[in-house]
């Protein structure tokens, strides 16, 4: 991705499930479709698997979004673990949303492994989102606390 | 000056890897250091701090004899987050140290005394390193009878340093296995530790007992020692119990209001008899 | 009450109980009390200031044992109770509810049918404490949200009393204390504080039933009851469930159902 | 030991002196609807009529969470960055309780009794605590009771009793608190003679510590504990307010290839304190967490260490979910 040194970059973590949207995503290079390479593809057998942690790790870390994509509702490979997902983003994002989280900068999606076009659209509208919202520092900067002076916790 | 920092681990390079059993493997350390590696000294008894960096720490005994200078040996198996970082360590790689801490068995004591050692599964690094100590001093002490036991065949640790001191004539040795763990080829006892003990019924006659084992093998020698004649000051055992510091500060390892780290790990069965044996 | 602490000590005296797990005088209120024999029995107390969730404690196999029990119980921990049978942590035959309406009346239930029924007269409600924090947070912006709670986590120096005094907070080993992988620092700091609120919020997603006792227990104060409170407010209509009645259902994630909403899924 | 008088003036004056010193400065603020100590700039910060903070200062010479060291794997090696002392700036505590500053006592003979702790003694070294006599006190509070007092001088470097006009009589006990009225030198006048036990709260003792220490040393196997802890929830709570709790844990906070190695509080309540690798556990049970809780504050650190472990401060009491009162029990036992 071209860019000049002043365009934010925003660092974006994909956790796809290996069935459909991992193929999906393979389908969008094998198609020669160009899209935006800020993402990290995280496979998981399945969209049932992924821990919320693992999203909260992820912006802790320096990620700006995440992405969290897996089969459409019906097709998962195994039945219904997409349908168990589908429950704890509901859940979690009331959560984050209450705490302040910016929920935002999480983008969920459903890409099967025939949507290669879909996976490049929905990589190229989170960065150009994301992109528009900054870089998540306020989240960020608070994981740094052990180098801070004070003993009275405060971030 | 500044005093050293003591949660600071020394640098050691692991020079050798030894697979003893299954999850079981012996590391010999050297220290990078050669000011820290000649200012190095320690007892047999005494145990460290080993680091994994990127896991933690977790404590194990010096297994090597002190009388084997310029390294350290630590046997430990594969349980947790840190032992199984320090496993996946290769030769030449570099681990954290820091030691020696806790007491010593008292060798000169036992000077022209007969030395008994008993010991069960992986309790025998511990004792590894007084048997070695006192294989080395040979001339100081009288007989010496080992008798070490594993669930099997294949859980026995030391497999070399069995065969040999079974080879020397100078010690005795008896080598046994839990029921149902011998392999067709296994010529050594069958039975628990205890029951060997009572069968091999060594003398109590001026012998130092030194005991170390899991709880309830420790719980089931001690009658039958009792039996054949050994008081209690003439019995010795090494315990353990969790720690973090090692130095007597993180409040884990007390058994009553002694410290296992700083008071022990080494107890006769006449201390042991005056702390609580539940906090062990 | 008179008639509570003569039941009590009848059910002790004929052997139908070992223990009656009920409330005393405290130093300060009333606190939870474990009444072995029928003479205790007159130390009971049971009224309004009876706050502990009581149910924390018919899960600690090393205080009641397996002869039956009996719990004298306000509704906070009756609706605990309910949900800790939804989960099979109880027998039914080991446990007998002690419990006395607000006119005083006392009642008896020996099962989960018998407390669903009665604690279905009672609505679940928000205190006057509670409508004002969530009152306050509702009105912030998200950034304010943020800076309400990081300012509170702050506080947080990993006590675990939340977690101890929470009945719903069964497990012997707590993803806190798991470390391969070690996904929540064990230490104190703002964000790893954070991390625990929000992963404690997560696994009580239905199950929580606003009994308020974590957030009373907190000693540095941090209002996090009202994080589970909060949501379980707003996802009992979107799950399908009464807010502090649990149904032998299941639990809102360990089910699913196919309209679920899915508005914010690209 | 020299004892002055300072007015409510020079009071402000000596504060500000300290502020401009670039001293970091902590003391007792009302937020939140609780008191704790907080970084302050200014005498108006700092709360007034309130019993106890919630919290002990422990913190600033035993910190929730530090780096022990840092390191960095390169090539198969590591490097190693040690603790640097002289990263700890210099501290002042101001307005700290006498059962505050006594606990800085026992924390030091837990850091030091046998290897000096580096770390503990860069923070301590840096430290100067200005102690204020108690002028009120509660039912939790029972300082007189383990050798303390509300106006108690040991462990301040400096101790102020407030009087009715806004002053206060100074002691300054050490040659810190010297350096530090130093830095203000005109306020601090002569002593007018004040009677300082008349503004100091009247707290008669509660129990008898040697009858408790008698008792206790032949309690192990008594049913009292398993009585007085069957409501105890297993949290931290007690451990964590508490000014001379210092139990660790050494964890590993890992990035990539660089990490750190942290101490972290930790409290002997939690059920898996003690837990050994193998499953085994010798303090399985609450009970026995609460016998060793007492017994190492009111036994063992006095056997082993010649101090007391609890400076009647009433902190846990306070802070308990299930009103497990220090105080209550402790009579209990020196009852028995």
């Amino acid at each position: 991705m071209m860019s000049d040194s002043n365009t934010f970059e925003p660092k974006i973590v994909a956790f796809v499930c290996n069935w459909c949207t991992y193929a999906g995503a393979d389908l969008t290079g094998t198609s020669r479709l160009k899209y935006a390479t800020n993402v990290k593809i995280v496979r998981f057998p399945c969209t049932g698997r992924i821990d919320f942690l693992f999203l909260l790790k992820s912006f802790a870390q320096g990620a700006d979004a995440v992405i969290v994509s897996g089969c459409h509702p019906n097709d998962c490979h195994y039945t219904s673990g997409n349908f168990h997902a589908r429950r704890r983003w509901i859940a979690f994002r009331a959560i984050l949303d209450l705490m302040g989280i910016d929920v935002r900068r999480i983008q969920f999606s459903w890409v099967s492994a025939a949507e290669g076009a879909k996976w490049a659209d929905l990589v190229n509208n989170t960065v150009s989102d994301i992109r528009a919202l900054g870089p998540y520092t306020e989240y960020q900067k608070v994981a740094e606390y052990l180098e801070k002076e004070g003993f009275d916790g405060e971030a | 000056m500044s005093e050293r920092n003591t949660y600071l681990p020394y640098l050691m390079t692991i020079d050798k890897v030894i697979k003893e059993a299954p999850g079981v493997k012996t590391f010999r350390l050297k220290f990078q250091n050669e000011e820290e590696a000649a200012g190095f000294t320690f007892q047999a008894g005494q145990f460290g701090e080993y680091s994994a960096f990127g896991e933690g720490e977790s404590t194990f005994c010096i297994a090597s004899s002190p009388t084997r200078k310029g390294y350290i040996e630590c046997t430990f198996r594969e349980t947790g987050r840190v032992t199984g970082g320090l496993s996946s360590l290769e030769e030449g790689s570099t681990m954290g140290f820091r030691g020696p801490y806790g007491n010593t068995f008292p060798m000169e004591e036992w000077k022209g005394k007969n030395l008994l050692f008993i010991a069960g599964g992986i309790a025998l690094p511990p004792m590894r390193c007084v048997i070695w100590n006192a294989l080395d001093l040979r001339e100081n002490f009288k007989d010496v009878t080992i008798i070490y036991g594993a669930k099997t065949v294949n859980d026995l640790v030391y497999k070399s340093e069995l065969k040999e001191w079974e080879e020397r004539p100078d010690v005795r040795m008896i080598t046994t296995v839990d029921p149902g763990g011998e392999t067709p080829d296994w010529k050594g006892e069958i039975g628990f530790v205890p029951t060997i003990v009572e069968k091999v019924a060594p003398s109590a006659e001026n012998t130092i007992a030194i005991v170390c084992g899991p709880p309830i093998m420790i719980k089931f020698t001690f009658p039958v020692l009792a039996k054949l004649g050994f008081t209690d000051e003439m019995i010795y055992t090494t315990l353990e119990n969790r720690m973090k510091c090692g130095v007597g500060k993180c409040g884990r390892c007390n058994v009553g209001k002694l410290y296992i780290c700083k008071d022990g790990p080494v107890f006769s069965k006449e201390q042991l008899n005056l702390i609580p044996a539940e906090e062990y | 009450m008179e008639k509570l602490r003569e039941r009590a000590a009848a059910l002790l005296a004929d052997g139908t109980v070992s223990l009656v797990i009920g409330f005393e005088e405290g130093t300060k209120r009333p606190r939870p009390f474990f009444c072995r024999t029928s003479d205790q029995a007159s130390k009971l107390i049971f009224d309004s200031r009876c706050f502990h969730n009581l149910a924390v404690y018919v899960t600690k196999k090393e205080l009641v044992g397996k002869e039956p029990f009996a719990v004298t119980a306000p509704i906070a921990t009756l609706r605990s109770i309910l949900q800790l049978y939804v989960e099979n942590q109880l027998k039914e035959e080991q446990m007998l509810i002690l419990t006395a309406d607000p006119a005083g009346e006392l009642f008896e239930l020996r099962s989960f049918d018998e407390i669903s029924a009665y604690v279905a007269n009672f609505e679940l409600k928000r205190g006057e404490r509670e409508e004002e924090i969530l009152h306050k947070i509702e009105g912030m912006t998200r950034e304010e949200r943020w800076q309400f709670w990081l300012n509170e986590m702050s506080q947080c120096f990993k006590c675990y009393a939340c977690r101890s005094a929470c009945p719903l907070c069964y497990c012997t080993k707590c993803v806190v204390e798991v470390n391969r992988p070690q996904w929540i620092h064990p230490w104190p700091a703002p964000l790893a504080n954070m991390e625990w609120h929000i992963n404690r919020a997560m696994h009580m997603v239905g199950r929580c039933t606003a009994c308020g006792a974590c957030g009373e227990a907190c000693p540095v104060g941090i209002p996090i009851d009202l994080i589970t409170r909060k949501m379980m407010e707003d996802l009992a209509p979107e799950f399908g469930y009464i807010p502090g009645l649990p149904a032998r259902q299941g639990n809102a994630l360990s089910s699913w159902r196919l309209d679920d909403r899915e508005q914010f899924i690209r | 030991m020299e004892t002055k008088y300072i007015s409510k003036e020079g009071l402000g004056r000596w504060f500000d002196a300290i502020v401009a010193s670039e001293k970091r400065i902590y003391a007792p603020v009302k937020s939140r609807g609780q008191v704790d100590f907080k970084q302050v700039k200014s005498l108006s910060e700092v709360a007034d009529e309130y019993i106890q903070t919630t919290q002990s200062i422990k913190a600033a010479v035993f910190p929730k969470a530090e780096i022990l060291f840092s390191y960095e794997k390169v090539n198969g090696k590591v490097n190693l960055t040690d603790f640097d002392p002289n990263s700890v700036p210099e501290t002042v505590l101001w307005k700290v309780h006498p059962c505050d500053a006594a606990g800085f006592r026992p924390l030091s003979a837990i850091f030091n009794w046998d290897s000096a702790d580096k770390l503990h003694n860069a923070h301590l070294s840096r430290t100067t605590i200005v102690s204020y006599g108690c002028a009120i006190a509660d039912e939790s509070c029972f300082c007189t009771s383990v050798n303390g007092g509300p106006g108690n001088l040991n462990g301040s470097d400096l101790q102020l009793t407030m009087l009715p006009d806004g002053g206060a009589i100074a002691e300054i006990i050490t040659a810190r608190g010297e350096t530090l009225a130093s830095l203000c030198p005109d306020a601090f006048v002569a002593d007018r003679g004040d009677d300082k036990s008349a503004h100091l709260v009247d707290l008669p003792a509660r129990f008898s510590l040697e009858e408790v220490q008698s008792k206790l040393n032949k309690a192990f196997d008594s049913s009292v504990w398993k009585q007085q802890s069957e409501r105890c929830l297993g949290c931290g709570a007690c451990a964590f307010v508490c000014p001379t709790c210092a139990c660790f844990d050494i964890q590993e906070d890992v990035h990539g290839s660089k990490g750190r190695r942290i101490r972290c509080w930790d409290a002997c309540g939690f059920s898996l304190f003690t837990l050994h690798t193998s499953g085994h556990n010798p303090r399985e049970h609450q009970s026995q967490r609460w016998r060793q809780r007492i017994l190492h504050k009111f036994s063992y650190m006095p056997e082993r260490l010649n101090v007391v472990g609890c400076t009647g401060c009433g902190r846990c009491s306070r802070a308990c979910p299930v009103d497990m009162n220090i105080l209550e029990h402790i009579t209990s036992i020196a009852e028995q």
